[in-house]
């Protein structure tokens, strides 16, 4: 670390991997709606914004817009890894996966396995997601637990901006699709010191971001910021919490939580997806299957309801779990409450 | 381009034309205004500058007549009858909002008045248009259906499929892209390359007409030939409208640095409000007395907004089924 | 039961159903692609099949042929459903859903949410799923597990040709949107005695399919059938298996799958759809959370493999889940290798 | 109709011209004849019938060009060069397929022939001809991309979305529509209402021809142009190319009941094959000659794809990613 105190927000460090990627290799391609590259009407005004802010001017040939023609780019990123290019495409809200789900599903995750290995689908799909920005239904979705279930896809979701340049490094340099997913809450809300240099955080592994040995708490994304404020209120109950970020949800270091729960015998998981199907479910099931016997506890899982998510800011900041959800499904798993609260 | 003089339309009509784009404006001009002093959560997309499209299409329809919108849905709603005190309550997420604050900006309906609903997906009001019209024809009714999309999302497949099911279904629905020269930064120039959408309906096997969607009536005159179409059983049609937007793509977000020099300015000089009171020869007194019920309307709804509680917390469980 | 002896196949009961419905609700409208009317080239010319097939002659003003136009069908059908329609839309493999993904995870599923309750969408996709067919990839999914994850849908996955007439009646006569899973080899694979007059299943509840205090095995769709295998063989080696069939997978009975692990303490779940995220380990991750207390070994999941669906048939066959299997994961919760699987 | 004279074309260009429909329809036929003797697993769609448009577009290509294709994809990965002992291997499933058994029918590719594979999603090979067309553009490569779609999926949204998506980013493609009359068994007279496909490429900016699918050197000439216009910075084409099947939509599966009377013997009569022999001038020797060739090889392929063996067991696995 170059600069100890340089201070990076999420977004910039989302940026800095972009444009140090794009440096190092020419088969680095971005596109994606308006203003990824802010070619307006006439390719010199413009308006780019977000994590791609500023790249057309160094990169001019390698930043496109698109359309709102999301099948046709989100497509056109598997033909493009497929003969050549290491594209990354930006969907801007995971929401909108609704109009190119074909070439997610069916294209980019299968390409590989349809032919038999003999081709390879190095792109990195970009999208924000969950809830916070009062945007309604259609605009603050997780939905990674739908790209989890889809086997050929890679699944990243960073909670923080040293993590987050060092897995978009990763992403644009790995040779499987990739979607990754970037909480909007966190693009201004979460800054820390972000090495200067390129360096990449290896897809797959998950991270004990604090230690502790009553409890495992293992949250998504910006769910690790409550997950960390739980632990701090639990410490002066006396609980010690372990949390876990495993920033990459597919495929997923069962491992690591595994060695948690061996220490802590107990699992908390804490997911601001639906509660069906989810990421929450899917690791509670696969520990309750495979760590059975570590387990002095029912595993509890906090997640946002069966619900679309609400505009209004009153009910919206009622979906998501945090720092105090999460302390009463801790509480509920510690001896004195396990019983009365498995009904 | 399609036109017809004011004198078709008695004066009744042609003062409430200018209502309801007077009621429009100034609803947006003071959404714009409460959101720049941050009182205003949300995305909100304002229609200023366009509403002689919302107020030119929907004057042709009836009661029991659809609309699907879009992100930009205010002027649609408006122009569709509904109301601008359960509007503003559902901008503020309070309880009486037209969708009881679960929506926001971008989902506002109401199914009473036959406004299906804003949209936040790009095109997406044009294939539920083809259901409403679907309704319609198999149930025997002559209700028409209009769907409203933007220049960007008219590049969305879900539109071009749109026009196809509505051709080869003979679907009584009516396409209105609104042509703002805009997909949020993105100018038409550039994600269109400057072609117009209406050829793209012809091919689909359709009457398009363009029209310029600051003239009230000539919007009035190619919506009114449409909407008849389709409610005689002639099938689809599309009209193309352009017509710039005032304010910026989305409140609190756009510094509209992608626009030429003095390309607002110009816009506001063909106001479509101004056209339309000299079009219509509505007299200043007309004009005022429009002026002034609607401002107080806009200020009523406003306060109420404000004052109105937010929803109960158990509305965040509500609503996800009818039975489950 | 008029006719105790007549013999349906599983795709003549849901033909049944559908004549039913639309003959006693104008509001019923039926659509797809190609030959699910039969319109041919002029209308009259024509190659209606499978479950719609004769429907076009009796009903030739309700149902209609689609061009390949999946979003704006399926949105369309949203938008009848809310103007006063019960559509059926066909969109015959259920791997299409990419195709039209937005129609249904951000219209059909919201709209009465985001609209505060003032609309309903009374709609059913009907679709087909699993393997079997040697269909390759992108023709042999299971995905219910995606739908499940999305609040606002229901999910119906019927087992055999009684269930499924029923659950496809009382789905369209249901008041919300209804992804209605139609398993490939069931349709002539499985036949039975079904009702001759109009009859409805209730959305949302399982059945017990076979008792046994031993183990629960909860099994989706076709599985039911391996499932019961599995039972009767193990009968024979003294286990008493209680074979639970969910039905319909959102919404989910857990209550019938707590009572019977209340009983037998074990379970296992069988779901043909990939194995994160799916439905089996939100099964198994919901009963580790609610009936932790109750269970007495872990819990085990028979799914189909992180993979997609393989073309050649000796590698599809080797992809489902079958009694062998089903057999060997209830073994495993058996007291004497509990141990020896945790690992 | 664009046409040429075979004069353009030498002697030995119209021979493997000719090879290349040839072993196209021996294919074809005996993989009919297999899949009838209940010998074949699959959904194979089959090509007979079309060899000119498969044979006269990548005829026009080069080594490097790419093609991506649809459902009923044989006829386009033997006209780009793919190895048809492989290819019979994958019909089979077997192990030494061209995708190692594991794609089938539906999604038989070779990347180091340029064929991006079949598609068994309608229209999902034009946006991945826009992904190579794109990565021939950024690499500063000449190679051209060419996307095949069907009458029937050309109504698909992402078809649309990719015509678009080309003009605007004026990629090297050239997107071939095959009218073959049906989609499954659904008439163009209902799903485009009778109209040309090509009016909607017009529509999105892009030249647009139509030409007779069963005349391979018309079929020749307008790729030819397509092609030349994508390698020299011209930006995307579109040709429609109209030629009937002669098999049902699948084997096993279509009755064909809804074909006119006769329809199969007048698609017969005007034999792409027939056509060309007598175009291009070819005596009974150069056709005999190469006829027992084809003939022998495709007796080779399928004696040697029955006998190949399963995929292991471990490839169920394996492919899923490049690293996990
Ligand atoms: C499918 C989809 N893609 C992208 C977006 C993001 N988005 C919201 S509005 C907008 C621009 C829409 O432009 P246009 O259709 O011309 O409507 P206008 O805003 O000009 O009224 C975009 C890209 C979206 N809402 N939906
Ligand atoms: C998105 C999608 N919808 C439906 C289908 C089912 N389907 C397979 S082939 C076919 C007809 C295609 O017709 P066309 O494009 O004309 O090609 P052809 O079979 O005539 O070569 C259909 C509807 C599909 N494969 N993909
Ligand atoms: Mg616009
Ligand atoms: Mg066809």
């Amino acid at each position: 670390m170059t600069q100890p105190q340089r201070v990076l927000s999420y977004l910039d460090a989302l940026n800095e991997a972009l444009a140090q990627e794009l440096a190092a290799d020419p088969s680095v391609v971005v596109f994606g709606e308006d203003a990824v590259g802010g070619h307006g009407c006439d390719g010199t005004m413009g308006h780019a914004w977000g994590p791609t802010r500023g790249l057309h001017n160094q990169f001019p040939d390698r930043i496109l817009d698109a359309p709102i023609t999301e099948s046709a780019f989100v497509g056109a990123a598997v033909g493009a890894a497929a003969t050549g290019l290491r594209p990354v495409a930006d969907l801007l809200f995971v929401d909108f996966a609704g109009v190119c789900f074909d070439q997610i599903l069916n294209q980019a995750a299968k390409l590989r396995y349809m032919v038999g290995g003999k081709a390879a689908v190095p792109m990195v799909l970009r999208c924000m997601w969950g809830t916070g920005m009062r945007r309604g239904a259609q605009h603050s979705q997780a939905l990674y637990s739908l790209f989890t279930h889809i086997p050929g896809l890679k699944v990243v979701a960073p909670s923080n901006p040293v993590d987050a340049k060092g897995l978009l490094a990763a992403s644009i340099q790995d040779d499987d699709p990739v979607i990754f997913f970037e909480h909007k809450l966190l693009y201004f809300g979460s800054r820390a010191v972000v090495p200067e240099e390129r360096y990449t955080i290896p897809l797959g592994q998950a991270k004990v971001v604090r230690e502790g040995d009553d409890v495992t708490i293992v949250a998504i994304g910006r769910m690790v910021n409550e997950a960390l404020a739980a632990a701090e209120r639990l410490e002066a109950e006396g609980v010690r919490a372990e949390v876990v970020d495993p920033r990459t949800l597919s495929p997923f270091d069962f491992d690591t939580v595994y060695a948690s729960v061996e220490k802590t015998s107990r699992l908390v998981v804490v997911d601001e997806s639906n509660p069906r199907c989810s990421v929450a479910t899917d690791i509670a099931g696969t520990v309750a299957e495979n760590r059975f016997s570590s387990l002095s506890a029912a595993v509890r899982t906090v997640t946002g309801p069966h619900a679309p998510v609400p505009f209004s800011p009153a009910l919206e900041d009622a979906f998501p779990p945090n720092a105090d959800k999460i302390v009463d499904a801790v509480r509920s798993t510690l001896p004195s409450s396990v019983t009365s609260k498995a009904s | 381009m399609a036109t017809e003089s004011a004198g078709t339309l008695g004066r009744e009509e042609l003062i409430e034309a200018y209502r309801v784009m007077r009621t429009i404006r100034a609803f947006e001009e003071r959404v714009h205004a409460e959101f720049g002093s941050g009182e205003l959560p949300g995305a909100v997309h304002l229609y200023a500058g366009q509403e002689a499209v919302a107020a030119g299409v929907c004057g042709a329809l009836v009661e029991g007549d659809y609309i699907a919108s879009t992100h930009r849905g205010h002027g649609h709603a408006i122009a569709k009858g509904c109301d601008i005190g359960a509007m503003m309550r559902e901008l503020y997420g309070k309880a009486g909002g037209s969708c009881n604050g679960k929506g926001g900006s971008m989902h506002i309906a109401d199914f009473e008045r036959g406004m299906l609903g804003a949209n936040g997906v790009a095109a997406g009001g044009a294939p539920l248009a083809c259901g409403s019209a679907l309704t319609a024809k198999i149930l025997g009714k002559r209700h028409v259906s209009v769907a409203f999309v933007g220049d960007g999302a008219a590049n969305q497949g879900s539109f071009a499929e749109s026009l196809n099911l509505a051709t080869v279904w003979q679907l009584p629905v009516v396409f209105v892209v609104e042509d703002n020269g805009y997909a949020q930064a993105t100018g038409t120039r550039y994600h269109l390359r400057g072609l117009d959408v209406a050829r793209r309906a012809e091919a689909f096997g359709m009457p398009a007409a363009i029209v310029d969607g600051t003239d009230y009536l000539a919007v009035r005159a190619a919506a009114d030939a449409a909407v008849e179409r389709a409610r005689s059983g002639g099938g689809p049609s599309f009209i193309e409208c352009k017509a710039g937007r005032f304010f910026g793509h989305m409140e609190g977000f756009d510094q509209q640095g992608y626009r030429g020099e003095g390309e607002v300015d110009r816009l506001r000089a063909e106001d479509c409000l101004v056209r339309f009171t000299a079009a219509a020869g509505l007299s200043t007194e007309d004009v005022n007395g429009v002026d002034v019920t609607v401002e107080a309307a806009v200020e009523v709804a406003v306060a109420e907004a404000k004052a109105a509680p937010a929803p109960e917390a158990a509305e965040l469980l509500t609503d996800v089924y009818v039975s489950y």
